[in-house]
Protein backbone atom coordinates (compact mmCIF):
# COMPACT_ATOMS: atom_id res chain seq x y z
CA UNK A 1 0.00 0.00 0.00
CA UNK A 2 1.31 3.15 -0.71
CA UNK A 3 -0.13 6.12 0.58
CA UNK A 4 -0.09 10.12 -0.66
CA UNK A 5 -1.33 12.88 1.25
CA UNK A 6 -1.81 17.02 -0.27
CA UNK A 7 -3.94 19.90 1.55
CA UNK A 8 -5.98 22.06 -0.30
CA UNK A 9 -8.00 24.36 1.49
CA UNK A 10 -9.14 22.41 4.51
CA UNK A 11 -9.35 19.19 2.67
CA UNK A 12 -6.94 16.77 2.94
CA UNK A 13 -7.10 14.90 0.04
CA UNK A 14 -5.10 11.46 0.65
CA UNK A 15 -4.13 9.28 -2.60
CA UNK A 16 -4.49 5.05 -1.32
CA UNK A 17 -2.66 3.06 -3.74
CA UNK A 18 -2.71 -0.90 -3.89
CA UNK A 19 -4.71 -3.10 -1.58
CA UNK A 20 -6.99 -2.31 1.46
CA UNK A 21 -7.91 -5.47 3.38
CA UNK A 22 -7.36 -6.26 7.09
CA UNK A 23 -3.51 -6.33 6.73
CA UNK A 24 -2.93 -2.68 5.42
CA UNK A 25 -5.88 -0.87 7.27
CA UNK A 26 -4.11 -0.25 10.03
CA UNK A 27 -1.15 1.52 7.97
CA UNK A 28 -3.98 3.30 6.18
CA UNK A 29 -5.61 4.13 9.51
CA UNK A 30 -2.42 5.48 11.12
CA UNK A 31 -1.80 7.54 8.40
CA UNK A 32 -5.10 9.16 7.80
CA UNK A 33 -5.51 9.90 11.38
CA UNK A 34 -2.08 11.50 11.53
CA UNK A 35 -2.07 13.68 9.07
CA UNK A 36 -5.87 14.40 9.70
CA UNK A 37 -4.98 15.70 13.51
CA UNK A 38 -1.64 17.40 12.34
CA UNK A 39 -3.07 19.71 9.55
CA UNK A 40 -5.13 22.35 9.23
CA UNK A 41 -7.89 20.32 7.71
CA UNK A 42 -11.41 19.88 8.22
CA UNK A 43 -12.66 17.37 5.48
CA UNK A 44 -11.24 14.28 3.79
CA UNK A 45 -11.07 13.19 0.47
CA UNK A 46 -9.82 9.88 -0.92
CA UNK A 47 -8.39 9.67 -4.16
CA UNK A 48 -9.39 5.42 -4.71
CA UNK A 49 -8.04 5.87 -8.91
CA UNK A 50 -4.96 3.32 -7.99
CA UNK A 51 -6.82 1.16 -5.28
CA UNK A 52 -7.10 -2.38 -6.89
CA UNK A 53 -9.01 -4.18 -4.38
CA UNK A 54 -10.80 -3.72 -1.00
CA UNK A 55 -13.03 -5.78 1.04
CA UNK A 56 -15.37 -5.30 4.25
CA UNK A 57 -11.74 -4.71 6.29
CA UNK A 58 -11.86 -1.30 4.80
CA UNK A 59 -15.37 -0.44 4.89
CA UNK A 60 -14.37 -0.83 9.06
CA UNK A 61 -11.92 1.30 8.27
CA UNK A 62 -13.69 3.97 6.37
CA UNK A 63 -16.25 4.03 8.67
CA UNK A 64 -13.92 4.39 11.70
CA UNK A 65 -12.43 7.89 9.44
CA UNK A 66 -15.67 8.71 8.93
CA UNK A 67 -16.45 8.74 12.71
CA UNK A 68 -14.20 10.91 13.47
CA UNK A 69 -14.17 13.17 10.93
CA UNK A 70 -17.73 13.94 10.96
CA UNK A 71 -17.25 14.11 15.07
CA UNK A 72 -15.64 17.47 14.34
CA UNK A 73 -17.86 18.34 11.04
CA UNK A 74 -15.76 17.23 8.54
CA UNK A 75 -16.98 14.98 5.34
CA UNK A 76 -15.68 12.19 3.40
CA UNK A 77 -16.05 11.71 0.13
CA UNK A 78 -14.24 9.22 -2.29
CA UNK A 79 -13.10 9.82 -5.49
CA UNK A 80 -12.66 7.40 -9.06
CA UNK A 81 -13.31 3.94 -7.00
CA UNK A 82 -12.79 0.98 -9.30
CA UNK A 83 -15.68 -1.35 -9.73
CA UNK A 84 -15.37 -4.18 -7.18
CA UNK A 85 -14.23 -1.40 -4.72
CA UNK A 86 -17.60 -0.23 -5.39
CA UNK A 87 -19.61 -3.27 -5.35
CA UNK A 88 -18.31 -3.56 -2.29
CA UNK A 89 -19.47 0.12 -0.78
CA UNK A 90 -22.74 -1.14 -2.45
CA UNK A 91 -23.04 -4.16 -0.44
CA UNK A 92 -22.32 -2.53 2.37
CA UNK A 93 -24.44 0.93 2.32
CA UNK A 94 -21.62 3.08 3.07
CA UNK A 95 -22.42 5.58 -0.26
CA UNK A 96 -25.05 6.75 2.05
CA UNK A 97 -22.33 8.55 4.60
CA UNK A 98 -19.75 8.89 1.94
CA UNK A 99 -20.09 10.19 -1.55
CA UNK A 100 -18.48 9.39 -4.61
CA UNK A 101 -17.56 11.74 -7.10
CA UNK A 102 -15.64 10.94 -10.47
CA UNK A 103 -13.03 13.52 -9.74
CA UNK A 104 -11.62 15.25 -7.22
CA UNK A 105 -12.52 19.25 -8.41
CA UNK A 106 -15.83 17.98 -8.41
CA UNK A 107 -15.31 16.91 -4.67
CA UNK A 108 -13.98 19.70 -3.97
CA UNK A 109 -16.20 21.87 -5.34
CA UNK A 110 -19.34 20.05 -4.00
CA UNK A 111 -18.12 21.43 -0.11
CA UNK B 1 -11.01 -32.37 -17.74
CA UNK B 2 -11.82 -29.50 -15.63
CA UNK B 3 -14.46 -30.83 -13.69
CA UNK B 4 -12.56 -32.68 -11.42
CA UNK B 5 -9.89 -30.18 -10.93
CA UNK B 6 -9.11 -29.02 -7.66
CA UNK B 7 -6.42 -27.75 -5.21
CA UNK B 8 -5.55 -27.54 -1.42
CA UNK B 9 -3.85 -24.65 -0.30
CA UNK B 10 -2.63 -24.37 3.99
CA UNK B 11 -1.52 -21.43 5.25
CA UNK B 12 -0.75 -20.09 8.58
CA UNK B 13 -2.96 -17.11 9.85
CA UNK B 14 -0.99 -14.19 9.58
CA UNK B 15 -2.50 -11.02 7.88
CA UNK B 16 0.53 -10.93 4.94
CA UNK B 17 -1.23 -13.96 3.39
CA UNK B 18 -4.87 -12.55 2.95
CA UNK B 19 -3.60 -11.15 -0.63
CA UNK B 20 -1.77 -14.38 -1.14
CA UNK B 21 -4.80 -16.31 -0.21
CA UNK B 22 -7.13 -14.61 -2.54
CA UNK B 23 -4.46 -14.20 -5.35
CA UNK B 24 -3.95 -18.02 -5.48
CA UNK B 25 -7.45 -18.87 -5.44
CA UNK B 26 -8.23 -16.18 -7.97
CA UNK B 27 -5.48 -17.98 -10.21
CA UNK B 28 -6.83 -21.70 -9.98
CA UNK B 29 -10.33 -20.20 -10.78
CA UNK B 30 -9.08 -18.45 -13.82
CA UNK B 31 -8.65 -22.38 -15.16
CA UNK B 32 -12.67 -22.00 -16.15
CA UNK B 33 -12.49 -18.52 -17.76
CA UNK B 34 -14.39 -16.72 -15.66
CA UNK B 35 -15.42 -13.33 -16.24
CA UNK B 36 -13.47 -10.00 -14.62
CA UNK B 37 -16.43 -9.58 -12.57
CA UNK B 38 -16.44 -13.31 -11.83
CA UNK B 39 -12.86 -13.45 -10.73
CA UNK B 40 -13.18 -10.55 -8.26
CA UNK B 41 -16.50 -11.31 -6.45
CA UNK B 42 -14.26 -14.66 -5.92
CA UNK B 43 -11.37 -12.51 -4.53
CA UNK B 44 -13.50 -10.37 -2.50
CA UNK B 45 -15.20 -13.76 -0.54
CA UNK B 46 -12.11 -15.49 0.12
CA UNK B 47 -10.57 -11.93 1.75
CA UNK B 48 -13.14 -11.65 3.54
CA UNK B 49 -13.50 -15.92 4.91
CA UNK B 50 -9.93 -15.84 5.18
CA UNK B 51 -9.59 -12.75 7.12
CA UNK B 52 -12.32 -13.75 9.35
CA UNK B 53 -10.36 -17.01 10.28
CA UNK B 54 -7.43 -14.68 11.25
CA UNK B 55 -8.90 -12.43 13.23
CA UNK B 56 -12.09 -14.51 14.66
CA UNK B 57 -11.19 -18.10 14.84
CA UNK B 58 -7.36 -17.54 15.93
CA UNK B 59 -7.44 -14.28 17.66
CA UNK B 60 -3.82 -13.50 19.11
CA UNK B 61 -2.57 -17.30 18.89
CA UNK B 62 -1.25 -18.55 15.32
CA UNK B 63 -2.92 -21.25 13.52
CA UNK B 64 -3.51 -22.90 9.97
CA UNK B 65 -5.67 -21.98 7.75
CA UNK B 66 -7.25 -24.62 4.70
CA UNK B 67 -8.28 -23.49 1.44
CA UNK B 68 -9.72 -26.00 -0.55
CA UNK B 69 -11.26 -25.00 -4.40
CA UNK B 70 -12.81 -27.71 -6.67
CA UNK B 71 -14.03 -27.42 -9.76
CA UNK B 72 -17.63 -28.56 -10.99
CA UNK B 73 -19.62 -28.19 -14.14
CA UNK B 74 -20.95 -24.84 -12.77
CA UNK B 75 -18.36 -23.12 -11.55
CA UNK B 76 -16.02 -23.58 -7.99
CA UNK B 77 -16.88 -24.53 -4.46
CA UNK B 78 -14.35 -23.06 -1.73
CA UNK B 79 -13.88 -24.31 1.22
CA UNK B 80 -12.17 -22.16 4.24
CA UNK B 81 -10.98 -24.18 6.84
CA UNK B 82 -10.03 -23.39 10.68
CA UNK B 83 -9.62 -24.71 13.45
CA UNK B 84 -10.00 -21.75 15.80
CA UNK B 85 -12.52 -21.25 18.75
CA UNK B 86 -15.83 -21.40 16.10
CA UNK B 87 -19.10 -19.42 16.13
CA UNK B 88 -21.50 -19.93 19.44
CA UNK B 89 -24.53 -18.43 17.29
CA UNK B 90 -23.80 -18.91 13.18
CA UNK B 91 -27.10 -16.84 12.42
CA UNK B 92 -26.39 -13.94 14.68
CA UNK B 93 -22.76 -13.92 13.02
CA UNK B 94 -24.39 -13.80 9.67
CA UNK B 95 -26.84 -10.94 10.15
CA UNK B 96 -25.11 -7.42 8.52
CA UNK B 97 -23.47 -5.47 10.72
CA UNK B 98 -22.82 -7.19 13.19
CA UNK B 99 -19.52 -8.19 14.79
CA UNK B 100 -18.19 -9.19 17.93
CA UNK B 101 -15.05 -7.03 17.41
CA UNK B 102 -16.30 -4.08 17.22
CA UNK B 103 -13.07 -2.37 19.24
CA UNK B 104 -10.94 -3.29 15.96
CA UNK B 105 -13.13 -1.19 13.67
CA UNK B 106 -14.53 -4.21 11.82
CA UNK B 107 -17.36 -3.93 10.16
CA UNK B 108 -19.76 -6.69 10.40
CA UNK B 109 -20.02 -6.83 6.60
CA UNK B 110 -18.20 -10.09 6.10
CA UNK B 111 -20.59 -12.67 5.97
CA UNK B 112 -22.53 -10.53 3.79
CA UNK B 113 -20.16 -9.77 0.97
CA UNK B 114 -19.51 -13.06 1.12
CA UNK B 115 -23.06 -13.76 0.36
CA UNK B 116 -23.69 -10.97 -2.12
CA UNK B 117 -20.37 -12.33 -4.33
CA UNK B 118 -20.90 -15.92 -4.40
CA UNK B 119 -24.15 -18.13 -5.30
CA UNK B 120 -24.19 -20.07 -2.23
CA UNK B 121 -22.36 -19.65 1.90
CA UNK B 122 -22.55 -22.69 4.02
CA UNK B 123 -21.27 -22.25 7.34
CA UNK B 124 -20.52 -25.00 9.67
CA UNK B 125 -19.20 -24.02 13.23
CA UNK B 126 -18.52 -25.81 16.42
CA UNK B 127 -17.04 -23.38 19.64
CA UNK B 128 -13.65 -24.20 20.37
CA UNK B 129 -13.35 -26.89 17.01
CA UNK B 130 -13.30 -24.16 14.31
CA UNK B 131 -15.23 -23.13 11.99
CA UNK B 132 -15.71 -23.76 8.15
CA UNK B 133 -17.18 -21.60 5.15
CA UNK B 134 -18.31 -23.56 2.00
CA UNK B 135 -19.08 -21.39 -1.07
CA UNK B 136 -19.85 -21.94 -4.39
CA UNK B 137 -19.50 -19.48 -7.76
CA UNK B 138 -21.17 -20.24 -11.26
CA UNK B 139 -20.07 -19.33 -13.85
CA UNK B 140 -21.94 -17.51 -17.14
CA UNK B 141 -19.42 -19.19 -19.61
CA UNK B 142 -20.24 -22.91 -18.12
CA UNK B 143 -23.78 -22.07 -17.92
CA UNK B 144 -23.78 -21.88 -21.78
CA UNK B 145 -21.65 -24.78 -21.90
CA UNK B 146 -23.92 -26.22 -20.37
CA UNK B 147 -26.74 -25.30 -22.52
CA UNK B 148 -28.76 -23.70 -19.51
CA UNK B 149 -28.86 -20.21 -20.82
CA UNK B 150 -30.56 -21.69 -23.84
CA UNK B 151 -30.05 -20.67 -27.94
CA UNK B 152 -26.90 -18.87 -28.66
CA UNK B 153 -28.22 -17.49 -31.88
CA UNK C 1 7.64 -11.97 10.58
CA UNK C 2 8.08 -13.24 7.07
CA UNK C 3 10.93 -15.57 8.27
CA UNK C 4 8.21 -18.17 9.21
CA UNK C 5 5.73 -17.78 6.50
CA UNK C 6 5.37 -20.63 4.29
CA UNK C 7 2.42 -22.07 2.61
CA UNK C 8 1.29 -26.09 1.44
CA UNK C 9 -0.28 -26.56 -2.08
CA UNK C 10 -1.87 -29.45 -3.18
CA UNK C 11 -2.80 -30.51 -6.74
CA UNK C 12 -3.31 -33.28 -8.68
CA UNK C 13 -1.27 -34.04 -11.10
CA UNK C 14 -2.60 -32.53 -14.18
CA UNK C 15 -0.75 -30.58 -16.77
CA UNK C 16 -3.17 -27.57 -16.71
CA UNK C 17 -1.81 -26.97 -13.26
CA UNK C 18 1.70 -26.45 -14.14
CA UNK C 19 0.99 -22.69 -14.82
CA UNK C 20 -1.29 -22.48 -11.28
CA UNK C 21 1.66 -24.15 -9.22
CA UNK C 22 4.32 -21.63 -10.61
CA UNK C 23 2.22 -18.46 -10.33
CA UNK C 24 0.99 -19.40 -7.18
CA UNK C 25 4.63 -19.94 -5.67
CA UNK C 26 5.66 -17.00 -7.54
CA UNK C 27 2.85 -15.01 -5.89
CA UNK C 28 3.99 -16.52 -2.25
CA UNK C 29 7.57 -15.30 -2.57
CA UNK C 30 6.52 -11.86 -4.34
CA UNK C 31 5.94 -11.16 -0.27
CA UNK C 32 9.58 -11.05 -0.42
CA UNK C 33 10.15 -8.58 -3.12
CA UNK C 34 12.11 -10.50 -4.95
CA UNK C 35 13.39 -8.71 -8.31
CA UNK C 36 11.17 -9.33 -11.19
CA UNK C 37 14.02 -12.09 -12.34
CA UNK C 38 14.55 -13.70 -9.50
CA UNK C 39 10.53 -14.32 -9.42
CA UNK C 40 10.91 -15.61 -12.75
CA UNK C 41 13.59 -17.99 -12.10
CA UNK C 42 11.31 -19.54 -9.33
CA UNK C 43 8.75 -19.93 -11.79
CA UNK C 44 10.76 -21.61 -14.15
CA UNK C 45 12.37 -23.74 -12.04
CA UNK C 46 8.63 -25.10 -10.03
CA UNK C 47 7.44 -25.40 -13.40
CA UNK C 48 10.31 -27.87 -14.33
CA UNK C 49 9.85 -29.82 -11.47
CA UNK C 50 6.19 -29.98 -11.24
CA UNK C 51 6.12 -30.63 -15.14
CA UNK C 52 8.86 -33.89 -14.29
CA UNK C 53 6.32 -35.02 -11.26
CA UNK C 54 3.14 -35.20 -14.33
CA UNK C 55 5.27 -37.08 -16.67
CA UNK C 56 7.88 -38.92 -14.92
CA UNK C 57 6.10 -39.19 -11.79
CA UNK C 58 2.36 -40.09 -12.72
CA UNK C 59 3.11 -40.94 -15.81
CA UNK C 60 0.11 -41.85 -17.55
CA UNK C 61 -1.95 -42.54 -13.87
CA UNK C 62 -3.21 -39.09 -11.41
CA UNK C 63 -1.79 -38.46 -8.25
CA UNK C 64 -0.84 -35.40 -5.92
CA UNK C 65 1.23 -33.46 -5.94
CA UNK C 66 2.97 -31.35 -2.61
CA UNK C 67 4.50 -27.90 -3.69
CA UNK C 68 5.27 -26.33 0.07
CA UNK C 69 7.32 -22.94 0.44
CA UNK C 70 9.48 -21.41 2.98
CA UNK C 71 10.63 -18.54 3.68
CA UNK C 72 13.98 -17.82 5.64
CA UNK C 73 16.15 -15.01 6.33
CA UNK C 74 17.92 -15.02 2.94
CA UNK C 75 15.05 -16.32 0.68
CA UNK C 76 12.51 -19.31 -0.22
CA UNK C 77 12.86 -23.09 0.05
CA UNK C 78 10.49 -24.82 -2.59
CA UNK C 79 9.76 -28.76 -1.96
CA UNK C 80 7.94 -30.29 -4.89
CA UNK C 81 7.24 -34.17 -3.78
CA UNK C 82 5.40 -36.60 -6.20
CA UNK C 83 4.33 -40.18 -4.91
CA UNK C 84 5.21 -41.63 -7.83
CA UNK C 85 7.41 -44.25 -9.93
CA UNK C 86 10.62 -42.23 -8.31
CA UNK C 87 14.19 -42.12 -9.66
CA UNK C 88 16.53 -45.18 -10.17
CA UNK C 89 19.64 -43.20 -11.00
CA UNK C 90 19.28 -39.69 -9.80
CA UNK C 91 22.98 -38.70 -11.16
CA UNK C 92 22.44 -40.45 -14.09
CA UNK C 93 19.01 -38.15 -14.19
CA UNK C 94 20.47 -34.74 -13.31
CA UNK C 95 23.05 -35.12 -16.60
CA UNK C 96 22.20 -32.43 -18.75
CA UNK C 97 20.16 -33.76 -21.85
CA UNK C 98 19.37 -36.89 -20.35
CA UNK C 99 16.14 -38.16 -20.25
CA UNK C 100 13.64 -41.35 -20.02
CA UNK C 101 11.36 -40.30 -22.49
CA UNK C 102 12.80 -39.06 -25.73
CA UNK C 103 10.20 -40.29 -27.90
CA UNK C 104 7.84 -37.17 -26.00
CA UNK C 105 10.21 -35.02 -27.21
CA UNK C 106 11.41 -34.07 -23.65
CA UNK C 107 15.02 -31.89 -23.79
CA UNK C 108 16.26 -33.69 -20.43
CA UNK C 109 17.27 -30.08 -19.59
CA UNK C 110 14.85 -29.70 -16.31
CA UNK C 111 17.20 -30.47 -13.84
CA UNK C 112 20.04 -28.56 -15.65
CA UNK C 113 17.33 -25.31 -16.03
CA UNK C 114 16.39 -26.41 -11.93
CA UNK C 115 20.15 -25.88 -10.63
CA UNK C 116 21.30 -23.06 -12.87
CA UNK C 117 17.55 -20.96 -11.92
CA UNK C 118 18.28 -21.85 -8.57
CA UNK C 119 20.59 -21.20 -5.78
CA UNK C 120 20.68 -25.29 -4.32
CA UNK C 121 18.74 -28.31 -5.78
CA UNK C 122 18.62 -31.53 -3.75
CA UNK C 123 17.11 -34.45 -5.27
CA UNK C 124 15.77 -37.53 -3.15
CA UNK C 125 14.21 -40.16 -4.80
CA UNK C 126 12.55 -43.99 -4.32
CA UNK C 127 11.55 -46.61 -6.69
CA UNK C 128 8.14 -46.91 -6.63
CA UNK C 129 8.00 -43.93 -3.68
CA UNK C 130 8.55 -40.83 -5.01
CA UNK C 131 10.72 -38.18 -5.23
CA UNK C 132 11.27 -35.13 -4.17
CA UNK C 133 13.02 -31.72 -5.20
CA UNK C 134 14.01 -29.69 -2.44
CA UNK C 135 15.34 -25.82 -4.03
CA UNK C 136 16.46 -22.53 -2.44
CA UNK C 137 16.76 -19.28 -3.74
CA UNK C 138 18.37 -16.30 -2.22
CA UNK C 139 17.15 -12.80 -2.90
CA UNK C 140 19.73 -9.96 -3.61
CA UNK C 141 16.98 -7.54 -1.35
CA UNK C 142 17.44 -9.89 1.95
CA UNK C 143 20.92 -10.03 0.84
CA UNK C 144 21.65 -6.27 1.55
CA UNK C 145 19.26 -6.67 5.05
CA UNK C 146 20.98 -9.03 6.75
CA UNK C 147 24.01 -7.10 5.71
CA UNK C 148 25.92 -9.37 3.68
CA UNK C 149 26.89 -7.04 0.54
CA UNK C 150 28.59 -4.90 3.83
CA UNK C 151 28.58 -1.19 2.95
CA UNK C 152 25.96 0.66 1.48
CA UNK C 153 26.86 4.01 0.97
CA UNK D 1 -1.69 -20.26 -25.99
CA UNK D 2 -2.92 -18.25 -29.06
CA UNK D 3 -0.85 -19.27 -32.79
CA UNK D 4 -1.19 -17.30 -35.98
CA UNK D 5 0.41 -18.51 -38.95
CA UNK D 6 1.75 -16.16 -41.66
CA UNK D 7 3.41 -17.25 -45.17
CA UNK D 8 6.47 -15.04 -46.64
CA UNK D 9 8.12 -16.46 -49.97
CA UNK D 10 9.26 -20.05 -48.25
CA UNK D 11 8.99 -18.69 -44.86
CA UNK D 12 6.25 -19.91 -42.50
CA UNK D 13 6.14 -16.96 -39.37
CA UNK D 14 4.24 -18.52 -36.89
CA UNK D 15 3.42 -15.87 -33.96
CA UNK D 16 3.42 -17.57 -30.57
CA UNK D 17 1.47 -15.89 -27.56
CA UNK D 18 1.03 -17.05 -24.16
CA UNK D 19 3.01 -19.59 -22.41
CA UNK D 20 5.34 -22.36 -23.82
CA UNK D 21 5.16 -25.22 -21.32
CA UNK D 22 4.65 -29.04 -21.24
CA UNK D 23 0.77 -28.06 -20.97
CA UNK D 24 0.78 -26.23 -24.10
CA UNK D 25 3.50 -27.78 -26.33
CA UNK D 26 0.98 -30.57 -27.59
CA UNK D 27 -1.15 -27.32 -29.57
CA UNK D 28 2.17 -25.66 -30.35
CA UNK D 29 3.47 -29.02 -32.16
CA UNK D 30 0.33 -29.77 -33.73
CA UNK D 31 0.12 -26.17 -35.14
CA UNK D 32 3.52 -25.69 -36.47
CA UNK D 33 3.94 -29.39 -38.03
CA UNK D 34 0.30 -28.99 -39.66
CA UNK D 35 1.30 -25.51 -41.69
CA UNK D 36 4.90 -26.54 -42.52
CA UNK D 37 3.61 -29.63 -43.97
CA UNK D 38 0.70 -27.86 -45.90
CA UNK D 39 2.10 -25.02 -47.31
CA UNK D 40 4.51 -24.08 -49.65
CA UNK D 41 7.11 -22.98 -47.06
CA UNK D 42 10.60 -24.03 -46.30
CA UNK D 43 11.96 -22.17 -43.57
CA UNK D 44 10.30 -21.74 -39.72
CA UNK D 45 10.26 -18.30 -38.09
CA UNK D 46 8.76 -17.93 -34.79
CA UNK D 47 7.92 -14.55 -33.76
CA UNK D 48 8.25 -14.74 -29.68
CA UNK D 49 7.19 -11.09 -28.56
CA UNK D 50 4.41 -12.38 -27.15
CA UNK D 51 5.34 -15.57 -25.49
CA UNK D 52 5.76 -15.00 -21.77
CA UNK D 53 6.99 -17.64 -20.44
CA UNK D 54 8.84 -21.20 -21.74
CA UNK D 55 10.22 -23.89 -19.68
CA UNK D 56 12.18 -27.04 -21.15
CA UNK D 57 9.50 -28.99 -22.40
CA UNK D 58 9.44 -25.62 -24.89
CA UNK D 59 12.87 -26.48 -25.83
CA UNK D 60 11.77 -30.05 -26.69
CA UNK D 61 9.08 -28.82 -28.73
CA UNK D 62 11.77 -26.54 -30.60
CA UNK D 63 14.14 -29.27 -31.08
CA UNK D 64 11.45 -31.69 -32.44
CA UNK D 65 10.49 -28.60 -35.11
CA UNK D 66 13.98 -28.12 -35.83
CA UNK D 67 14.85 -31.71 -36.47
CA UNK D 68 11.99 -31.80 -38.89
CA UNK D 69 12.50 -28.48 -40.75
CA UNK D 70 16.27 -29.33 -40.94
CA UNK D 71 15.80 -32.47 -42.21
CA UNK D 72 14.20 -31.28 -45.49
CA UNK D 73 16.88 -28.58 -45.40
CA UNK D 74 15.05 -25.61 -43.98
CA UNK D 75 15.87 -23.19 -40.98
CA UNK D 76 14.19 -22.16 -37.35
CA UNK D 77 14.53 -19.10 -36.08
CA UNK D 78 13.27 -17.17 -33.58
CA UNK D 79 12.60 -13.42 -33.04
CA UNK D 80 12.16 -11.25 -29.76
CA UNK D 81 11.95 -13.39 -27.19
CA UNK D 82 11.96 -12.07 -23.52
CA UNK D 83 14.81 -12.61 -20.67
CA UNK D 84 13.20 -15.30 -19.34
CA UNK D 85 12.75 -17.01 -22.53
CA UNK D 86 16.61 -15.96 -23.71
CA UNK D 87 17.75 -17.50 -20.45
CA UNK D 88 16.40 -20.72 -21.22
CA UNK D 89 17.58 -20.71 -24.49
CA UNK D 90 21.01 -19.84 -23.41
CA UNK D 91 20.81 -22.29 -20.30
CA UNK D 92 20.13 -25.32 -22.85
CA UNK D 93 22.64 -24.00 -25.62
CA UNK D 94 19.69 -24.21 -28.44
CA UNK D 95 21.36 -20.75 -29.74
CA UNK D 96 23.87 -23.52 -31.47
CA UNK D 97 20.93 -24.42 -34.02
CA UNK D 98 18.11 -22.12 -33.59
CA UNK D 99 19.24 -18.22 -34.33
CA UNK D 100 17.64 -15.14 -32.60
CA UNK D 101 16.85 -11.76 -34.36
CA UNK D 102 15.29 -8.37 -33.02
CA UNK D 103 12.92 -8.09 -35.51
CA UNK D 104 11.13 -10.47 -38.50
CA UNK D 105 12.48 -8.30 -41.44
CA UNK D 106 16.33 -9.21 -39.84
CA UNK D 107 16.01 -12.87 -39.98
CA UNK D 108 14.03 -12.64 -43.42
CA UNK D 109 17.07 -10.45 -44.55
CA UNK D 110 19.43 -13.63 -43.22
CA UNK D 111 18.03 -16.10 -44.98
N1 LIG E 1 -13.72 -18.02 11.35
C1 LIG E 1 -14.39 -17.50 12.39
N2 LIG E 1 -14.13 -17.93 13.66
C2 LIG E 1 -14.78 -17.41 14.72
N3 LIG E 1 -15.73 -16.46 14.62
C3 LIG E 1 -16.04 -15.99 13.39
C4 LIG E 1 -15.39 -16.47 12.22
N4 LIG E 1 -15.92 -15.83 11.16
C5 LIG E 1 -16.84 -14.98 11.63
N5 LIG E 1 -16.93 -15.07 12.98
C6 LIG E 1 -17.88 -14.31 13.85
O1 LIG E 1 -18.89 -13.76 13.04
C7 LIG E 1 -18.95 -12.36 13.19
C8 LIG E 1 -19.41 -11.68 11.93
O2 LIG E 1 -18.43 -11.85 10.90
P1 LIG E 1 -18.36 -10.81 9.69
O3 LIG E 1 -19.71 -10.68 9.09
O4 LIG E 1 -17.27 -11.25 8.78
O5 LIG E 1 -17.99 -9.43 10.37
P2 LIG E 1 -16.62 -8.89 11.02
O6 LIG E 1 -15.48 -9.76 10.57
O7 LIG E 1 -16.53 -7.51 10.50
O8 LIG E 1 -16.81 -8.96 12.51
C9 LIG E 1 -17.57 -11.96 13.66
O9 LIG E 1 -17.56 -10.72 14.34
C10 LIG E 1 -17.20 -13.14 14.55
O10 LIG E 1 -17.77 -13.02 15.82
N1 LIG F 1 9.50 -36.62 -10.42
C1 LIG F 1 10.14 -37.58 -11.15
N2 LIG F 1 9.75 -38.87 -11.06
C2 LIG F 1 10.37 -39.84 -11.77
N3 LIG F 1 11.42 -39.60 -12.61
C3 LIG F 1 11.84 -38.33 -12.75
C4 LIG F 1 11.24 -37.26 -12.03
N4 LIG F 1 11.89 -36.12 -12.35
C5 LIG F 1 12.85 -36.46 -13.23
N5 LIG F 1 12.84 -37.79 -13.48
C6 LIG F 1 13.78 -38.53 -14.36
O1 LIG F 1 14.90 -37.69 -14.61
C7 LIG F 1 15.07 -37.53 -16.02
C8 LIG F 1 15.66 -36.17 -16.32
O2 LIG F 1 14.76 -35.13 -15.97
P1 LIG F 1 14.87 -33.72 -16.69
O3 LIG F 1 16.27 -33.23 -16.59
O4 LIG F 1 13.81 -32.84 -16.12
O5 LIG F 1 14.57 -34.01 -18.21
P2 LIG F 1 13.22 -34.38 -19.00
O6 LIG F 1 12.03 -34.05 -18.13
O7 LIG F 1 13.27 -33.54 -20.21
O8 LIG F 1 13.28 -35.85 -19.29
C9 LIG F 1 13.70 -37.76 -16.60
O9 LIG F 1 13.76 -38.12 -17.95
C10 LIG F 1 13.16 -38.87 -15.71
O10 LIG F 1 13.66 -40.13 -16.10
Amino acid sequence: MELTANITGNILICRVKGELDHHTAEEFRTFVDYNMENNPVKHLLLDLTHLSFMDSSGIGALIGRYKKVSSTGGRVMVVNENKQVSRVFEVSGIYEIIKSYSSISKAINDI
Amino acid sequence: MNAKNYMVLIIPSKSQNEAFARVATAAFAAQLDPTIEELADIKTAVSEAVTNSIIHGYEDSEGEITIKCRMDEYGVEIEIRDEGKGIQDVEQARQPLYTSKPELERSGMGFTVMETFMDEVEVYSEKEKGTVILMRKKFASLAKEQGVSGNEG
